[in-house]
């Protein structure tokens, strides 16, 4: 009954008419896509009943291995049908790709495709690459820069990052004298921030001047700025940190089909559809965030960047950045921490 | 009473109930009816026979339940006890259109958002009469009540009083039910034209042989209108009879003082004398009848009975006074005549000379047989 | 009438109702700016123009679907929500009756209930009955909340509305449904008008329990937050621009319409 | 109470009160009119309202964080609520008094815009309005976000006030800016419903209280005001609960410089995951706003204001 | 016409600006005064001296712009044309609550959200009458107008129609005015209870001096009550003078027939004599006196003036007819002669004999100086 209909759960992007409208138009289906701006507000979407509805759901990498197949919210996928597409992927994601597989490797959970680091954006005309570079996290604790900095709201991310500006190497369970650090960093850096707000605000701060830097963000939240001409502003990873050293966080996106009684048969189709050079290409460069993909390893993909749009995505430091990165994981202790932030975040008036 | 005895007398001196010498179903009948609001009770066990094709007319004080009692009869307000009967059929509860009645309110309810045409369209719209004809009875009526015809698509609320009165009147002469009930429907209108629509009421009265029940504040215009007139007060139906009886056999005082100008005396039985207590000193009274058992009395005497004496024998009661106000009414002129305490009201056609002494001190009297006798 | 002071202060009046209606249509316009400007960001002057955005809009096989479902939604809200608020009115100021007292009061609960919330319950309310989201459910979701407003704008008509009318209508011999369409409905005419503009408006523009009660299905404003989010481009003020375009053309054009044919009419 | 005791109690009450229903033209059929015209609106609101009204007090009293609503009874969310540790009724208090101030300055904004709508305009009126109506075809988020471009640096206050060498204010980001935007969102809430209000008004009270000798401020207090109260008070409530629920102005405009309760509740459903928390916070802010409104409706009691007329 | 002259004689037989014999300004002076709606005239270029103190009252059909009238002196309306002057100074451009004047509405304009007690007490409050002695006038003023003490908490939409007109009425007096316009204030009250009001107002305005002007729909109220009369039609101001003026000189046919009922004959001049071009063949008529210059006119007789007859030489017009109806109109008669196609009205009180000859041919006449000869 569902053979030509689609619909879609993810981050923006795979949303846009450009990646859609020529698949609607190739299998003459109905395909609809709401993105969010959470990964766990798109979870409970599943868990409160919604699994009937969307056939495929894009999060970023823990969710699917660590929730949501135990959970039975997904199913896993033909090995023998998307194996093969991780070769032709950039080398960190050659099979068998831990955030890709369950627990116990046995089973394909989902295609990756987007992915980038996520740490902090500065206007470099304010402050420079190197000086962000180095101070790090610090740079949030220093009073000259309050009211000078934004604050992106995506609060799972601020967790993380308020963790790193505290010292705390935030993947871990921490101590009651931790956590109190934790609290005391959130007050200071919530209270020194001149504003909280989406990407297009902070990426139009940046621009207007009303910031110099904002704190959770990175080539996806600052290519479209820096594609719009705007290269002094340019996301940071910073050269170290509490997590065994390393100071950024990256993510990388995971797409796997919803365990849907009535699963579309679209949704596999949709999956081997944004593996396509050009249709990856413009998953990249799709309406909003522009990043780099998986499939850029394939040089038929590659190719398709033109030199602008590698500038966008800071392709020249791509690889260290990542490098710099820990991958996104579940926090331990985030429930707690969450509290704690929204408490500081009130009692910034 | 000559020639127009017969006109006058056709519908007789009724009285709630009375109608059984007359051999028609009354068309509608109200039985111990009463209408409660909360605890104030408006209408209060009223019984009356409404004949087929008879002008009834209610008069009453303000607030005595004239509206209410015509609102029940045309199905808009249902009675808290009693039964209202039509040719026979209880119709309590039968909704207002579909009963062959139709009300002319007193605050018109006319539809603000429609035209004169339109309005008067309205009930044979209702009966899903065609455009044209509509049109064409629209104007008519409209002709009937003295509206230009251009007012057919004037806006109704940009009409004066007295023609927002005449477009209601069309209105209901267009739905054309059995009765019809009026509540003041000429009060704003000017005297020409009052008389004017009067006449074309009872003509269309005669023509129709449509049961009309009508209420007004014009004495004038219940007296040259109805067959009967009904008296109400507090909710009560205090007298009900033909124009003539209600003027001339008042049953009390209330009727007496309510339909036209009247002198009353108080007076009481002393010695199978009545005796005015009204004088300084107690006068005797010639009177045409006594009556039966009762020690107390009112003496009735309309302004148009007493007369101007020239000598103390012209009439068989006697008073002398003096004239202190002098209006007309028009045809008429009143005087009003200062005796002791007391002031008396005579009244005479403009016409007639008035045989007085100038402001001196001028008699006045009334004959036995044209005073009435009421309850105190 | 003093002539000088009345006249004084009708300008008054006249000057701060254009500068309130200048200050509403400033946002509009600086959205207007945006969409029609090249760059994705915003900066004034504008420093290159372009019709790029527009073009995307109205190329976008997507927005058409969305617009059309908004569309859609609305104007059923709103016919369903005029019919179930009319005779609610009339039951909220018309009649008297024993439960009137409490029912004034119910009524008004949803209002109270905050939005995000009432989409989340009944979300869970659907799911609960087996009932999957989509626009449909999100027409009930508005329903419940756009109900009570219009009958509260309704019922300010009827307090105003007087029986006689009716009672002399069904004196007249006209039927119920006759009373209805010649006489209370066109008393209550404006009543209903600002009834049906309401729910229009409310529906179009609402958010919060689309989002949560659409399911799959995408309305203009959840579109339009999803953009704004993650993914800004000046589509975003270039969709907004068009629409209030669109509803101006169509509220004048049926203005005009409605103004010709009551001058025919009158004639 | 359940929406099957709901719809019998009200029936059964409706049919006792049949004897007074006597001014209606409809009313012989079993129901009185008023039931019977309320009766679809009744039972809409029973399964659309009444049943995910339930829903949520069910997840009030669930464990935290958990999604076992009906299977689990505690108040800890309401505790936790209430622990002076947790700042959540800075966000209450920062709605609420956003939106008393919102309300006040709508009553000013719109009162003298509804007065020449009905007595000023004339044939301009209905233009006027329309004009009002327009800007409510585009979603609130991009009308704000319009808002950010008048006043962000580089935006067109500023590069217009650039061209006489001054620059804009930085008004951007702060609890006041909130304000503003909660005031334009709102306004045509007031508006429309304050316009019809003044409407019903008659014109020859005003002239007669005029001929009296009623002063300006008289005529307006003794007349104007009673007799239009209605309206505005309609008006009132709608813009007080849609400003206490509101969220887009403190986002868009206000940078979060202040968080409104809306916000802690969707954070709860969303980044928390804590779905009892954020159905209890939502149950509070019914009951505040609830009882604030209903006490103020109770003492303005419209059918009276009105006279039934 | 004996002691009542001095009392209706007390204004004069006034014309517009033709007070000039009396030495007080004028209270309200209108000169040219019209009034437009769009491209209707609904005042038309009127000139009037309303005196200090007088009780004037404007009577005419409906629509004729009586109502309009009022409101450009209360100062609710402007004129188009023309200058109103209080006391000399202009007040075309004064507010109505800065003139001494105040005005009851036809609809009465009752403020529907406060009780019957704060209606009252609006004007006092305007003032700044502090609430006791406000609440003191206020019952004062209920007495007045005959409504209970108890009315004062009353709901004032719950009054009926009459109740509600009272309540207007004592909120006038409320305010207290130099001059008071009414507008038709009565015309919803019963029979008696207008009396008694009628008293009221006039005593009222005897104690008083206060000035006031009154627009009525009945002639007997404006007969009664008034210092002058003015008649409109259709916007003009077609005759001002005394009640008897009014009544026994009309200026024209128009007002002739709108101040009472008339019998009307109209008449040519020929060889001479005025010669009825009514009846079958003309008939030679005995006037009063002939019209200057005008070749035809009409002859006004009123009712009570038209004779039943014993003998052809009892009058000196004589017509033979055949009654054909009789109304009781109260405290007079009215019956209808036919004479070919041509119906007389005669009107006796109802106390005198009509010496007719039963349902037969019957002689009716009137004397010369009886008719009053008018404008065709
Ligand atoms: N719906 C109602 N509720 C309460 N009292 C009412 C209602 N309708 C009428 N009354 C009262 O009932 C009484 C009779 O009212 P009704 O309107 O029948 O009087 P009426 O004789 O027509 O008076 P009027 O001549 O002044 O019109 C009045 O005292 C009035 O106040
Ligand atoms: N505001 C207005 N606009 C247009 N025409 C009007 C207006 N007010 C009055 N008129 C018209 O002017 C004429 C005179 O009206 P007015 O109310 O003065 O009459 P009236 O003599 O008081 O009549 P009635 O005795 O019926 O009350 C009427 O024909 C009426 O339709
Ligand atoms: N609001 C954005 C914060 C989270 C960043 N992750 C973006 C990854 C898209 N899958
Ligand atoms: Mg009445
Ligand atoms: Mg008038």
């Amino acid at each position: 009954a569902r053979e030509k209909e689609l619909n879609i759960l993810c981050w923006e992007g795979y949303n846009s008419a450009q990646v859609l409208d020529p698949f609607r138009e190739k299998e003459g289906a109905t395909v609809k896509a709401e993105s969010l701006t959470n990964d766990p507000t798109m979870i409970n979407r599943l868990r409160s009943g919604e699994s009937k509805v969307w056939d495929l759901i894009n999060v970023n990498n823990p969710w699917a291995r660590k929730i949501m197949y135990p959970e039975k919210l997904i199913k896993p996928l033909p090995k023998d049908e998307f194996m093969p597409y991780f070769d032709k992927m950039l080398e960190q994601f050659h099979p068998p790709y831990k955030w890709a597989m369950s627990d116990d490797g046995s089973e394909l959970l989902g295609m990756t495709q987007r992915f980038g680091p996520y740490s902090y954006v500065v206007n470099t005309d304010k402050i420079s690459r190197k000086t962000a570079e180095e101070t790090g996290w610090d740079l949030f604790n220093d009073e000259s820069l309050a009211g000078k900095y934004g604050i992106l709201e995506s609060d799972d991310w601020n967790v993380f990052n308020i963790f790193l500006v505290a010292g705390l190497d935030p993947f871990k369970e921490h101590s009651p004298e931790e956590m109190k650090a934790f609290e005391d960093t959130a007050l200071k850096v919530f209270k020194g921030a001149k504003l909280i707000g989406d990407i297009a605000t902070m990426n139009q701060a940046l621009i207007s001047g009303e910031i110099d830097l904002h704190m959770t963000g990175g080539t996806y939240s600052v290519s479209p700025a820096r594609a719009d001409g705007f290269p002094e502003m340019r996301a940071i990873t910073p050269l170290k940190g509490p997590m065994n050293g390393k100071g950024g966080v990256s993510w990388i996106e995971v797409t796997s089909t919803v365990n849907n009684p009535e699963l579309s048969p679209l949704a596999p189709e949709f999956l081997k559809y944004v593996q396509d050079p050009e249709v990856a290409h413009t998953v990249a460069f799709a309406e909003g965030t522009f990043n780099p993909v998986a499939q850029m390893g394939n040089k038929a993909c590659f190719d398709l960047f033109t030199k602008d749009e590698l500038d966008a995505i800071q392709w020249d430091s791509l690889e260290e950045e990542m490098a710099r990165s820990v991958e996104y994981d579940i926090v331990p202790d985030y429930e707690k921490a969450l509290d704690l932030m929204n408490n500081a975040k009130r009692q910034r008036s | 009473m000559g020639a127009g005895q017969s006109e006058t007398a056709r519908a007789g001196g009724g009285r709630p109930g009375e109608g059984a010498d007359r051999p028609a179903l009354p068309v509608l009948q109200l039985v111990g009816v009463s209408k409660r609001f909360d605890d104030f009770t408006a209408v209060d066990d009223i019984s009356l026979d409404i004949r087929e094709g008879e002008f009834l007319t209610i008069v009453g004080p303000s607030g005595s339940g004239k509206t209410t009692l015509l609102r029940m009869l045309a199905g808009l307000e249902q009675p808290s006890e009693g039964n209202i009967t039509l040719r026979g059929t209880l119709i309590n509860d039968l909704p207002a259109r579909r009963r062959p009645t139709c009300l002319v309110f007193q605050s018109l309810a006319l539809f603000p958002h429609m035209t004169v045409g339109r309005n008067i369209e309205f009930p044979l719209k209702a009966k899903g009469v065609s455009a044209a004809e509509r049109k064409a009875r629209a104007l008519e009526l409209l002709r009937m009540v003295r509206l230009p015809e251009a007012y057919y698509g004037k806006n109704v609320m940009t009409c004066s009083g007295g023609e927002r009165q005449r477009v209601a009147l069309a209105r209901a002469f267009a739905y054309d039910p059995d009765v019809l009930f009026f509540d003041e429907p000429l009060s704003a209108l000017d005297y020409k034209l009052k008389k004017l629509l009067e006449k074309e009421l009872k003509d269309l009265h005669k023509e129709t042989g449509k049961t009309f029940v009508y209420i007004t504040h014009s004495l004038e215009e219940a007296m040259v209108m109805s067959d009967r007139i009904g008296v109400m007060r507090a909710g009560k139906l205090v007298q009900v009879g033909s124009p003539d009886a209600i003027y001339g056999q008042p049953q009390n005082r209330f009727v007496a003082e309510f339909v036209g100008e009247v002198n009353v005396i108080g007076v009481t039985l002393s010695n199978g004398a009545w005796l005015s207590q009204e004088t300084a000193e107690p006068v005797r009274l010639v009177l045409p009848q006594t009556m039966a058992g009762a020690e107390r009395a009112a003496v009735v005497i309309r302004p148009e009975y007493m007369k101007f004496l020239a000598a103390p024998g012209d009439a068989d009661n006697v008073v002398s006074g003096r004239v202190y106000n002098e209006y007309s009414l028009g045809s008429r002129i009143q005087y009003q005549v200062r005796a002791g305490e007391r002031v008396f009201l005579i009244e005479m056609s403009r016409s007639q000379i008035r045989p007085g002494t100038g402001d001196g001190e001028v008699l006045i009297g009334w004959n036995a047989e044209d005073a009435i006798v009421v309850e105190a | 009438m003093d002539r000088s002071r009345p006249r004084r202060s009708h300008l008054m009046i006249w000057i701060w109702t254009i500068f309130v209606a200048v200050a509403i249509y400033l946002p509009v316009a600086c959205g207007a700016l945006a969409g029609l400007s090249k760059g994705r960001y915003f900066l004034f002057p504008i420093r290159a123009y372009s019709f790029e955005w527009w073009q995307k809009t109205l190329d976008s096989l997507e927005i058409q679907r969305i617009v059309q479902t908004s569309i859609l939604i609305a104007l059923i809200v709103t016919v369903v929500s005029l019919v179930l608020g009319f005779f609610g009115a009339l039951a909220f100021a018309r009649f008297d009756w024993r439960g009137r007292r409490l029912y004034q009061k119910l009524l008004l609960l949803p209002i109270f209930f905050p939005q995000p919330v009432l989409g989340l319950a009944l979300l869970l309310w659907f799911n609960t009955l087996g009932i999957q989201p989509s626009w449909h459910t999100a027409i009930v979701a508005h329903l419940v909340w756009i109900v009570p407003v219009v009958t509260l704008v309704i019922a300010i008509q009827v307090y105003g509305f007087d029986p006689a009318m009716e009672e002399a209508a069904a004196d007249l011999g006209a039927g119920r449904w006759m009373i209805l369409r010649d006489v209370t409905l066109p008393i209550l005419w404006p009543g209903i008008w600002s009834g049906a503009l309401f729910a229009f408006l409310l529906s179009w523009g609402n958010f919060p329990l689309s989002l949560y009660t659409a399911g799959a299905d995408s309305t203009i404003p959840k579109w339009l937050y999803s953009k704004m989010v993650a993914g800004y481009t000046p589509m975003v003020p270039a969709l907004g621009t068009m629409s209030t375009l669109a509803a101006a053309t169509l509220l004048l054009a049926g203005g005009a319409i409605a103004g010709f044919v009551k001058a025919r009419r009158a004639r | 109470m359940s929406d099957a005791t709901l719809g019998t109690s009200s029936t059964v009450r409706e049919k006792q009160g049949k004897e007074r229903q006597g001014r209606s033209a409809l009313r012989h059929l079993s129901l009185p009119a008023g039931a019977r015209c309320a009766s679809p609106i009744l039972l809409f609101m029973a399964l659309g309202f009444l049943a995910p009204l339930l829903t949520v007090i069910g997840f009030a009293f669930a464990e935290p964080r958990s999604f076992a609503v009906f299977e689990s009874f505690t108040l800890r969310n309401f505790a936790e609520i209430f622990n002076p540790a947790d700042t959540v009724w800075m966000s209450f208090a920062w709605s609420l008094a956003l939106a008393l101030l919102t309300v006040a300055a709508l009553l000013l904004i719109c009162y003298p815009i509804a007065y020449g709508l009905v007595r000023v305009f004339g044939r301009w009126s209905s233009l006027v309005s329309i004009a009002f109506v327009f800007p409510l075809f585009i979603s609130e988020n991009v009308r704000l976000y319009g808002w950010t471009l008048f006043f962000i640096n580089h935006g067109v206050l500023d590069g217009l006030l650039a061209g006489i060498g001054l620059s804009g204010p930085n008004v951007l980001f702060t609890p006041e800016i909130t304000l503003f935007g909660m005031i334009y969102t709102y306004l045509p809430f007031m508006l429309f419903p304050m316009t019809l209000g003044l409407s019903m008004v008659p014109g020859d009270l005003i002239e007669a209280a005029r001929d009296f000798g009623a002063g300006r401020l008289m005529i307006w207090r003794e007349i104007e005001l009673p007799l239009a109260m209605p309206g505005i008070l309609i008006g009132a409530l709608l813009t007080f609960v849609l400003a206490a629920g509101a969220v887009a102005e403190a986002k868009i405009l206000g940078g979060q410089s202040v968080i409104m309760i809306s916000h802690d509740i969707e954070n709860a459903f969303t980044y928390s995951q804590n779905w009892p928390r954020g159905a209890a916070l939502a149950v509070l802010l019914m009951i505040v706003i609830g009882g604030l409104s209903m006490a103020v409706m109770a003492r303005l009691d419209l059918d009276r204001i009105l006279g039934r007329r």
